[in-house]
């Protein structure tokens, strides 16, 4: 296992290795990650002026996740959590139901068709070998569909990861398993999350290949996260990855990161943002000014925008839309338990 | 139509499920060669292949888990837990996940999913291997729970269950695999999931039961019989959803009840056929419900399991205090 | 006498405990520095020590199992796990472990511990953050299940839970945590697990609740008793053991009952009231007990979640409807 | 990772390194796996006559279980299975107590006072994470005690293995987890439980040592095992131990390996046998001969015997052995519930 994560990019802006993108495809992930970042403050600032419910904040962990994202086919399953909206994003989640989830309204959940992303995982580690059932459905029907599945550094502690890792391995499930270790699980530190050197090496006990990846590079995510797929799609089997990476917020808008760490680890991390390094990398390469950067912000902010409206015009949900999703049809149980409901309001009411 | 057990019943549902729809697929803990612990995958996996009918690692929520992203591509998972004290380690997934995925994508995306667990006791097995715990997975919205008591159901049931565009969770008795037999059709054939069987007929009393306690809930309707009392003999077979309507007219006629149920009393299963019971029939009772169940205790091992599981001496005990009341 | 909300009345339990105790030891995800997500332990890693009042990594099953293993060592152990819907994946442990070594050593090695788990809706929290799922626990011979409702009582069971000898799940009503006040006394003292508190005596009908619930069960009352309806409001405070004598009792006396619990209706802990008060007072009841439940569906999201939620309109809806009967 | 298991005493009896112990120390614990593989046979035998329910045959492991168990201090605490007899018995818990058990009947559960050996596990996983709050808990009380925990190779596919794993060695517990890699897991050969290449290789991902050991070797068991539990003693943390070895009976008595497997295999470990080898070794030190092996085989057999015919001659339980072990005081629904059983019983009689 290497002990220091691959990086092709540094916080500088400079190169240590050819990069596995041109400079339009750059600039596609840069401006997604300016994308993502909007989302984040946007959503923030939402929650404190009580529009949403808890909001867990990505900022710093862009870089992870559109660069695993950006190397999927549209047809691709992604399988993620509440912190991983960029990647959703990107592999076609909508902004309007990212928002309409964190507003608390299941029809947030309803990807559109075609869009291969289940709704958010909001239960920490049962959802990864949801990955590699479904890479092993896709293989079954005769499909090379890959998923791949994002978790943090806390979750590799569940039970239900090690079940994921292993069934993938001897399944030879074409599952990409992507770490973000930002350090943190709410107030646990990642060296007492695991004394394994690195999340990385916990692929070693699976017989599976495991990467020790610079998150907050672009570029070196994309190309580990490139690779990964590739090996997965060609019937080669899983890979984890681990993306090191840092939350910079807090851990949800409900928690204070000063109870349990302090704020020079967290300065230091801003230092290495994911979005400035790429930003430094191509205005060297002359594919960046500030009229672009207020181009890019306009749009992406507009869009935004416009979801967060649509969101919130959207009619408060019904009784339907408590009963109706359960099953495929509507059992006699459901039939009754609504009529109580309603006998109960009618009297409330009368 | 040949006589077959339970066992052999569903061994023939899984058999023509793998052949008609090439979207099924069995998976679980030595399903394949052995044919499972109880061998109700006997065969299987030497004729429709080790693709279609998989071995896994000893690890409950894996396979449920894995079943569910099988599920949600468009697959047909059949999966086997060994036991049902061995499905609590995959609880989380059932509850957390594969009975909500519908609700949680507004249909978008669906777990059309069986998971097929051995239950109950009475064979003397070692701890964790008697349990009854459906009233937990009953409790939990979003999966329909199946228990089938006899072969002509078990076969139609599961293929039921195959066919449902919802998770099942199919209870198998295990002490009624090889003990009930009954001619069934070789031919597919459905028994709707939600309808509870009248298996005969009575005005003075109605026994409900399901699952491996209808050995000795029909026991007990013949010693009643030939006491001269008239039971009325319900098989629930579907557990969720209940088939309210039938118990509801049963007691209605009859005005007295025994609900038997072999798991723990406390919440069980019981508790809610009586509470439904109270809520459409309360005018038409003439003497308490009566619930004949185990108790709130560790399911005894070989020596001490006659106290715990109910039997046709504590159904009639309990009938005839309703006759009495 | 200060006073408090339930979240400093469990803070100032277990800091007594820590501090008279040796044995009482705390674990659980982010109960230290931070002090649990609800601040519960706010302050206590603080006072008492990191060996004392443990961070654990996220798994809930290594929580509890460990836990178990610390209990029978002489630890007294309190769990935090950090909603009830992250529970599921330490059932296992609970079920075929905790609630078993007692009787599987036939009292040679025990299980003194306590997990307290918030556990409710009614805060607009996201999905797995607002389960009731008591009936479970309740259904799991060897755990002892309390819950309480107001300060005092979250003070004084959480005292005798860590006291006693057994397993004791503690449910913690997260919309009250900080809603209901009252004053206690800064002396340890203990309130008894296994009996209920008749909160207010009344003659017309029987109001039942737990937890979170009481605060619609005690609205209602008050609507009711503007109406000129008596209401009996009962608080369960420990569901296993249930106090039936003092629910018989009341029953007995109004003739009426609702039953109030904000789990899915299905096989819910209400049912098991019920049929505990038809089997016991069948012949007192005037109209078919109420009751007022959760539904089997998924608990909604913020917007939705009025839909399911037991309010005290629906109480006082089911209270007329027995009046009426 | 070493790729080949250490060995010490090799299948003919020769050593390859000096052994851990002396001769009277190996004559001790080659005589405590001649007593295991007695109460095996009889085991087996009993269960084929209906004398017991459903046995789990331990013949091939005993070396793994003997040299294991063997350098534990009489006050350690051992966690074990369903097959690991030879393990319980050798830190304390009588044969009655384990052929009760395999009667049916609770009451071989309860250990004597002193006997720190927690009842068998039936369910495969969860108990290896009481083994490290067991350690947990004597070091926060200021004793040293160790904990071993025996589990088998499926059981390293369970979630619960994974959190054992992880807490024991986040917290330093003195934990020493014994896999026995038997090859299988009823039906599912090794290679199909894990791609790993051994299960040794697990410790990595928990930042904790992980040896690979003959398992059939007593003397290679010993040294590896000593030096964990030296390890833990002293505080420096848990150990993970590969055993390899083979089980050469049915997964229990209801099993049929021909199912699965085929006789060859078997027969090649048949001839690795953990007993032989120690025999030759002693007769080659001139400390084995066939009068001392039909004494001890008397001897042991006896003590089993005996065990046998008290474990039979023990009451049935009654109603009182149901419900008085569930809590400390019976509690009144459960007297209730025995009320309702005594009417129920009346009634059935009258
Ligand atoms: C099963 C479960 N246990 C606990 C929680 C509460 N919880 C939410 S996020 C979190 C920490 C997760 O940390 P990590 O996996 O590192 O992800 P991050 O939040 O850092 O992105 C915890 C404990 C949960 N959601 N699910
Ligand atoms: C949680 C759980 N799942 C399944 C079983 C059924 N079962 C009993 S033993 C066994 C295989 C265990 O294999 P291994 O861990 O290698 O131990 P071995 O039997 O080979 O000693 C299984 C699946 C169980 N007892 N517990
Ligand atoms: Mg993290
Ligand atoms: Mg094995």
């Amino acid at each position: 296992m290497p002990r220091e994560p691959l990086q092709i990019l540094a916080p500088d802006g400079t190169i240590t290795a050819e990069p596995p993108i041109g400079i339009d495809e750059t600039r596609r992930l840069y401006r997604a990650m300016v994308a993502g970042r909007l989302y984040d403050r946007k959503c923030t600032a939402l929650q404190k002026q009580g529009r949403l419910a808890t909001y867990a904040p990505f900022q710093g962990q862009e870089a992870a996740q559109i660069g695993a994202a950006a190397v999927l086919r549209p047809e691709d399953w992604m399988v993620a959590t509440y912190r991983d909206a960029a990647a959703m994003w990107l592999q076609g989640y909508p902004w309007l139901n990212l928002i309409l989830g964190r507003t608390g309204d299941e029809r947030g959940g309803q990807a559109p068709d075609g869009v291969n992303v289940l709704p958010p995982s909001i239960t920490v580690g049962a959802h990864m070998i949801h990955a590699v059932g479904l890479a092993w459905g896709e293989r079954l029907q005769g499909r090379d569909r890959v998923a791949m599945t994002f978790f943090g550094d806390g979750a590799t502690s569940e039970g239900d990861f090690h079940e994921a890792m292993n069934f993938a391995a001897v399944y030879g499930t074409a599952t990409v398993f992507i770490c973000q270790n930002n350090g943190w699980a709410i107030s646990l530190p990642r060296e007492r999350q695991t004394v394994a050197e690195t999340i990385a090496d916990k692929a070693v006990g699976y017989g599976m290949p495991g990467e020790y990846v610079d998150g907050n590079d672009l570029f070196a995510m994309y190309a580990v996260a490139a690779a990964a797929v590739d090996r997965a799609r060609r019937g080669e089997g899983p890979t984890l990855i681990e993306a090191l990476t840092y939350r910079v917020g807090p851990h949800t808008t409900a928690d204070d990161p000063g109870r349990y760490r302090n704020q020079a680890e967290a300065d230091a991390w801003a230092a290495r943002d994911p979005l400035e390094r790429v930003r430094r990398y191509l205005e060297k390469e002359g594919a960046w000014d500030a009229a672009w950067q207020e181009a890019i912000e306009a749009d992406e902010g507009d869009l935004i925008e416009a979801a967060v409206a649509e969101a919130e015009a959207i009619a408060e949900p019904g009784v339907a839309d408590v009963f109706d999703f359960m099953f495929a049809d509507r059992p006699s149980h459901l039939d009754h338990q609504i009529e109580l409901l309603q006998r109960d309001r009618g009297a409330g009411r009368a | 139509m040949p006589e077959v057990t339970i066992a052999q019943a569903l061994n023939m549902a899984l058999d023509e499920a793998l052949a008609t729809d090439p979207t099924v697929l069995i998976l679980g803990e030595d399903v394949g060669a052995t044919g499972g612990v109880f061998r109700i995958t006997d065969g299987l996996q030497h004729r429709h292949g080790a693709e279609r009918v998989v071995d896994t690692p000893v690890a409950e929520s894996g396979i449920v888990g894995a079943a569910f992203g099988l599920a949600i591509t468009g697959m047909r998972p059949v999966a086997e837990i060994q036991f049902l004290g061995f499905a609590y380690p995959a609880y989380d997934q059932l509850v957390s996940h594969v009975s909500r995925i519908r609700n949680r994508s507004r249909h978008r995306f669906t777990a059309p999913l069986v998971v097929r667990i051995p239950y109950g006791g009475g064979i003397g097995a070692a701890e964790h291997h008697s349990e009854s715990s459906e009233a937990i997975l009953a409790h939990t919205p979003g999966l329909k729970v199946v228990v089938a008591s006899r072969p002509y159901d078990a076969k139609g049931l599961l293929a039921a269950a195959i066919a449902d565009p919802d998770p099942v969770i199919f209870l198998e008795p295990i002490r009624s695999y090889r003990a009930v037999k009954e001619e069934i059709p070789d031919q597919p054939y459905l028994v709707p999931i939600g309808e509870a069987g009248i298996e005969r007929e009575g005005s003075d009393v109605t026994l409900v039961g399901y699952g491996a306690a209808m050995r000795d809930v029909r026991r007990a309707a013949d010693r009643l019989a030939e006491g001269g009392v008239a039971a009325e003999v319900i098989d629930l077979r579907t557990l969720v959803p209940l088939d309210a309507a039938t118990l509801v007219s049963s007691v209605t006629k009859t005005g007295r009840a025994v609900i038997v149920q072999e798991g723990h009393r406390t919440a069980g299963f019981a508790a809610e056929v009586v509470a439904r019971l109270q809520e459409d029939a309360l005018y038409s009772l003439l003497a308490p419900i009566e619930r004949v169940t185990g108790w709130d205790t560790v399911v005894p091992l070989r020596r001490g399991e006659q106290h715990y599981i109910p039997d046709a001496d504590r159904i009639v005990a309990a009938a005839r205090r309703t006759l009495e009341a």
